[in-house]
């Protein structure tokens, strides 16, 4: 096969001297999904924002290396770091409304973040938005670009969310709790609208969430962290149905599932 | 939005009506003899009869709440007494001091702007960097220096010592103005300084910043373009509050400065007890700062979307 | 991060250590300043009138030829103790006020924060002006003035602390567990919220030595020849070119206190900072 | 069967900005002896506003609860469910007093109520920012039994933990419910840990209860479009 999109090679991250996340080899392909599961404080969300570089301070790669394809990207800083955030990378946030500027409509946060990259006047990138949020099943998307974060739904929400992370088309989607701040049934329409991206447009997509049902769901290869380390990873079916590690077993085991009709 | 300013001008009725009336409280209990007090104040001497006289005359015979009543009523008419000292009208006399106060006003807010906005940002961006450290000293001096030490400081320095502006007076022309809106400006930037740190700061920790950061806009266009949008909202509303504190310190400032606004004109007042005048710049002043509270709550309004469509919806 | 927040939290406790012993010997000086005086500061010699500063008088005499030194620390007494004195009387006040209207709420609530409402109406200073030329001359008068105004922003913020914890689920789980509604507020809302309100407190003694001081400048406050620190300066006003001393001397050490006060004010709130205290991190 | 607890007619609004905003309209149900009844629904269906009526945190404009015993409630956030300035102890103990047990008495009830729990007795001496999430949630329960409630009503009491911590509480929840024969009110979106703990469920939409039955028959058999769209919907 190709050249890995994501390599991220025996990474240590750690905020103030205290190690957060220790020795994780992790390696995913183009139009991959790749599922991170692990409870709170696994260092799990750490390790995709140090893909970003947005740790934030106090918080910085301490060992290994990441490669974003086949360019090493540990330490990029600056412009060289920012110019990769947008066309390379998206990233969608737990709670999408948070993540955009109060008071500034959905369309005008859109319209900075494309300009910042490419030179595409309002209207054309307006166009495209609506063209992306089509594709979304959205027929009225100049309602969604006119809002004010605060003036929508979780579930519209997560859709700018996903406009905003998908509009420069980055080979590489990173969602972080994606899903934990919604409902169960507009949970399963955010989901399906990711893995949407990745049949229309190849985005290898990497997805930290402690619900083992979501990544089930539409993760091909699984990874487990417990304690800022990887102790499982593997293809989904099998770390699902055959776990090695004591941890993965007793997490897979705690899953309480919704007993259906036998079909 | 219209429907809002009437809600808000309406809610201000309760509030005027309750700074009349505890003005009016405030000058009637606890004073002396108001007759009594205008004697002493103009230095005649007068026979219980024409006291008595006088105090049919001025209505102090009746009950409180219906002198408070006549009072209001001509107070809405523009007429606030006279002076006891001069015994000319107080309102009139006010409204001509106003435009000195005015004028120190706005510019030490200006000055205040422009000294701590700019400030306040670099040391939130700079934050425990060389340069927030030193503005945070300066501020806290600033914060730790009353306003009468202050004038007395800068006119030993730069009136008596170096001769470059007038020790006192508002008739030196732009000079004059210098020394008493530096005063004001000190404590007041020193103070908001702080103020506009902690609110970029407070915006600077949300989540939106890391947001913007992973579309990959630049910091630049961070700061200025969402940064300073939500925090300003804070720093206005801020700003609106320490005029207040402002609006009090120029009765110092004015009467060190001999700067003919209400505010020496007050303190000049006091020394004489010539109520009719203190009375007229305490309730001026309260309507002056509700008015200007009125304004930035509505000027609020209109910027902050989460409100003004919020009302909109309902 | 924890590792930093403990760090943190222990310079913060340094450093309340060294600001309390600093504000403690402050107050002490109040405490004790009869004994402290080198000389009567009440003592007039003419003879001696503004000497500037040298061994006999280290801070110079004032026109009376009054020792200042003496009078610059018997000042400290009226000036810090009604400043104490004074937010310990709003603190309290309004803190009962805030209270009661933030858990009771209903039409009481309503009707004082209209009542407090009235009163932020007013600039501050204006109002203590005007209050404080009303009422006779005196410090005690003009402690009186300021909490007339001062009051209300407690109750505001001791009200607005109340609402933000009234509904906390341990509150629910103290209303379903049978406690009384003085005993949830004795026990769990006023523990909760103090620190908030204490922080306010301290922070405001710098402010309020400084509008104390401010009144008497005015000649509203302490009437002479009481030493205090604002009335002093008012006094040597005139003599500011040819003996600045009598109004230096005083200056700094209102300056010096507020700067002490506000320092360990800033020092308790960083101590009291819920980011500090050890609270586990939530992903 | 007798019920514990009897529901009618509850009605309340709340309101947003002047609009009025039925939370809960017009819902009747009851709970037998002994019993676990699952309340599922979204966020926002007025399933806590029940909790709070039940427990007269909040009045009902309309309809009235019967209950007969005490009843006693565990939190969504387990560590805001214990004053922050008091150790757990102190909260298991409150109830205890307020009933007028001697301080000795309580405090050895409540250690035996953290056995119960399965949480260490040094936990008595701890403040909810000293322990975890499950730690926190496990005391709150303890503190919710030691008064020996009738009704016991966890509200969303699992969501905020971690999948290995919650499949923890809800077993000893199961257990503590088996032994202890008091009725369970389980507040959950969780259709998952209905169907693992409840013996009936009733489904809520929009302050209504639109569906009720055990919950395989819900799960596997929904009747209304609206608890398919929801079975359907669980990853």
């Amino acid at each position: 096969m190709s050249q890995p999109l994501l390599d991220m090679r025996h990474v240590s991250i750690s905020y103030d001297g205290e190690t957060v996340v220790r020795d994780v080899s992790l390696q995913m392909n183009p139009g991959e999904i790749l599922g991170i599961v692990g409870e709170s404080g696994s260092g799990k969300s750490t390790l995709l924002r140090s893909v970003m570089g947005l740790l934030g301070s106090g918080g910085s790669v301490t060992g290994g290396e990441i490669f974003y394809k086949g360019q090493n990207i540990t330490h990029r800083k600056g412009e060289e770091a920012r110019k990769l955030r947008g066309p390379g990378m998206g990233m969608i946030f737990q709670n999408t409304g948070a993540a955009l500027c109060p008071v500034r409509t959905v369309g005008d946060q859109l319209c900075e973040c494309v300009r910042e990259h490419t030179d595409m006047g309002r209207e054309e990138i307006r166009g495209q938005a609506k063209e992306l949020l089509g594709k979304l099943g959205l027929s009225d998307g100049d309602r969604i670009l006119d809002s004010y974060p605060f003036e929508l739904s979780g579930g519209m929400s997560q859709r700018a969310g996903i406009l905003m992370a998908m509009i420069l088309k980055p080979d590489l989607l990173l969602a972080d709790e994606p899903t934990s701040a919604l409902d169960v049934t507009v949970q399963k329409q955010a989901v399906r609208e990711m893995m949407r991206m990745r049949d229309l447009y190849g985005t290898g997509i990497v997805v930290v969430t402690h619900n083992i049902g979501v990544v089930e769901y539409m993760a091909d290869k699984i990874a487990v962290m417990y304690q800022g380390k990887l102790v499982e990873y593997g293809d989904a079916g099998t770390v699902i149905r055959s776990p090695q590690d004591p941890y993965t077993r007793k997490l897979t085991d705690a899953v309480l599932r919704v007993r259906r009709r036998q079909a | 939005m219209k429907r809002y300013i009437l809600k808000r001008v309406l809610q201000l009725v309760p509030i005027l009506f309750g700074i009349t009336l505890l003005s009016f409280i405030l000058m009637n209990v606890g004073t002396a003899d108001v007759i009594d007090v205008m004697e002493s104040s103009t230095g005649s001497a007068l026979t219980e009869e024409e006291k008595q006289e006088m105090r049919e005359e001025l209505g102090l015979d009746r009950p409180l709440p219906e002198q408070y009543g006549r009072w209001l009523l001509r107070a809405l008419q523009g007429d606030m007494g006279e002076s006891f000292v001069s015994g000319r009208p107080v309102f009139p006399e006010f409204v001509s001091k106003l435009p000195a106060t005015i004028s120190l006003t706005v510019s030490s807010v200006l000055v205040t702007i422009l000294i701590s906005v700019p400030l306040g940002i670099l040391s939130a961006v700079r934050q425990n960097h060389f340069t927030d450290y030193l503005i945070r000293f300066l501020s806290f001096i600033g914060n730790s220096l009353p306003n009468f030490f202050v004038s007395l400081l800068l006119i030993y320095f730069f009136s008596l010592k170096l001769g470059l502006f007038p020790v006192m007076g508002s008739s030196g022309g732009w000079k004059s103005i210098v020394l008493p809106t530096l005063t004001l400006a000190i404590a007041m930037a020193s103070k908001y300084t702080r103020q506009v740190r902690a609110a970029v700061l407070e915006e600077l920790k949300k989540d939106y910043v890391t947001g913007a950061r992973a579309r990959g806009v630049r910091e630049r266009k961070i700061l200025f373009g969402s940064v300073l949008k939500t925090s300003m909202l804070t720093i206005i509303t801020l700003l609106a509050l320490s005029v207040g504190s402002l609006l009090g310190g120029t009765a110092i400032v004015e009467s060190i400065f001999m700067w003919d606004g209400v505010g020496k004109m007050a303190v000049d007042a006091i020394a004489m007890r010539d109520y009719p005048v203190i009375q007229a710049y305490v309730i001026w002043m309260a309507v002056i700062y509700v008015v200007i509270n009125l304004a930035t709550d509505l000027i609020y309004h209109y910027l902050d979307p989460r409100i003004r469509l919020g009302q909109e919806e309902a | 991060m924890a590792g930093r927040k403990r760090k943190a939290g222990r310079a913060a406790g340094y450093k309340l250590l060294i600001f309390g012993i600093l504000t403690l010997c402050v107050i002490l000086i109040a405490v004790f300043a009869p004994y402290l005086t080198p000389y009567d500061p009440y003592a007039q010699d003419l003879s001696n009138a503004l000497q500037p500063p040298g061994p006999d008088h280290l801070l110079g005499t004032d026109r009376y030829g009054r020792d200042m030194l003496s009078r610059v620390i018997m000042g400290s007494r009226t000036t810090i103790f009604s400043a104490l004195l004074l937010v310990a009387i709003i603190t309290l006040a309004g803190g009962a006020v805030g209270i009661v209207c933030g858990y009771y709420g209903g039409k009481l609530d309503s009707f004082l924060m209209r009542v407090s409402d009235v009163f932020l109406a007013f600039p501050g200073m204006v109002f203590a002006i005007a209050a404080a030329s009303v009422l006779n001359r005196g410090v005690l008068n003009a402690v009186i003035a300021l909490a007339c105004i001062s009051w209300p922003r407690y109750a505001r913020i001791t009200r607005s602390q109340v609402l933000a914890v009234k509904d906390a689920p341990y509150i629910m789980a103290a209303r379903l567990s049978g406690s009384g509604t003085w005993k949830i507020i004795r026990k769990h809302i006023i523990p909760n919220i103090a620190g908030q309100v204490i922080v306010t407190a301290v922070l405001d003694i710098g402010t309020m030595i400084m509008e104390i001081s401010g009144l008497s400048f005015l000649g509203l406050g302490a009437a002479p020849p009481t030493a205090e620190w604002g009335s002093m300066m008012s006094n040597g006003r005139s003599m500011l070119q040819t003996a600045p001393w009598v109004i230096l001397s005083p200056g700094c050490a209102i300056f010096l206190t507020v700067m002490v006060f506000n320092l360990t004010g800033d020092t308790v709130r960083d101590f009291l900072d819920p980011r500090y205290r050890g609270k586990r991190r939530r992903e | 069967m007798q019920n514990i607890l009897e529901a009618k007619d509850l009605k309340k609004v709340f309101y947003k900005n002047r609009v009025p905003f039925e939370a809960v309209d017009g819902v009747s149900f009851h709970i037998g002896k002994g019993e676990c009844l699952g309340l599922a629904g979204e966020s926002g269906c007025g399933k806590s506003t029940i909790a709070k009526i039940i427990t007269r945190l909040i009045m009902p404009e309309e309809g009235s609860v019967r209950l007969d015993g005490k009843v006693q409630m565990v939190f969504q956030t387990p560590q805001d469910s214990f004053d922050p300035r008091r150790t757990l102890g102190d909260g298991i103990m409150e109830g205890m007093r307020n009933q007028g047990m001697g301080k000795k008495q309580a405090k050895e009830r409540a250690c035996e109520m953290l056995d119960l729990v399965e949480l260490d007795r040094k936990f008595f001496y701890r403040y909810p920012h000293e322990a975890s999430g499950g730690e926190c949630q496990r005391a709150a329960i303890a503190r919710a039994l030691a008064v020996e409630p009738q009704l016991l009503i966890c509200d969303e009491a699992t969501s905020a933990l971690d999948v290995t911590v919650q499949a923890q509480i809800a077993a000893l929840l199961k257990r503590l419910q088996k032994e202890g024969g008091m009725s369970l009110l389980l507040i959950s979106h969780d259709l998952a840990l209905v169907q693992y703990l409840c013996s009936r469920v009733l489904i809520m939409h929009q302050g209504r209860i639109i569906e009720e039955g055990t919950p395989d028959e819900v799960i596997q058999d929904p009747r209304e479009p609206y608890t398919r769209l929801l079975v359907e919907s669980v990853l």
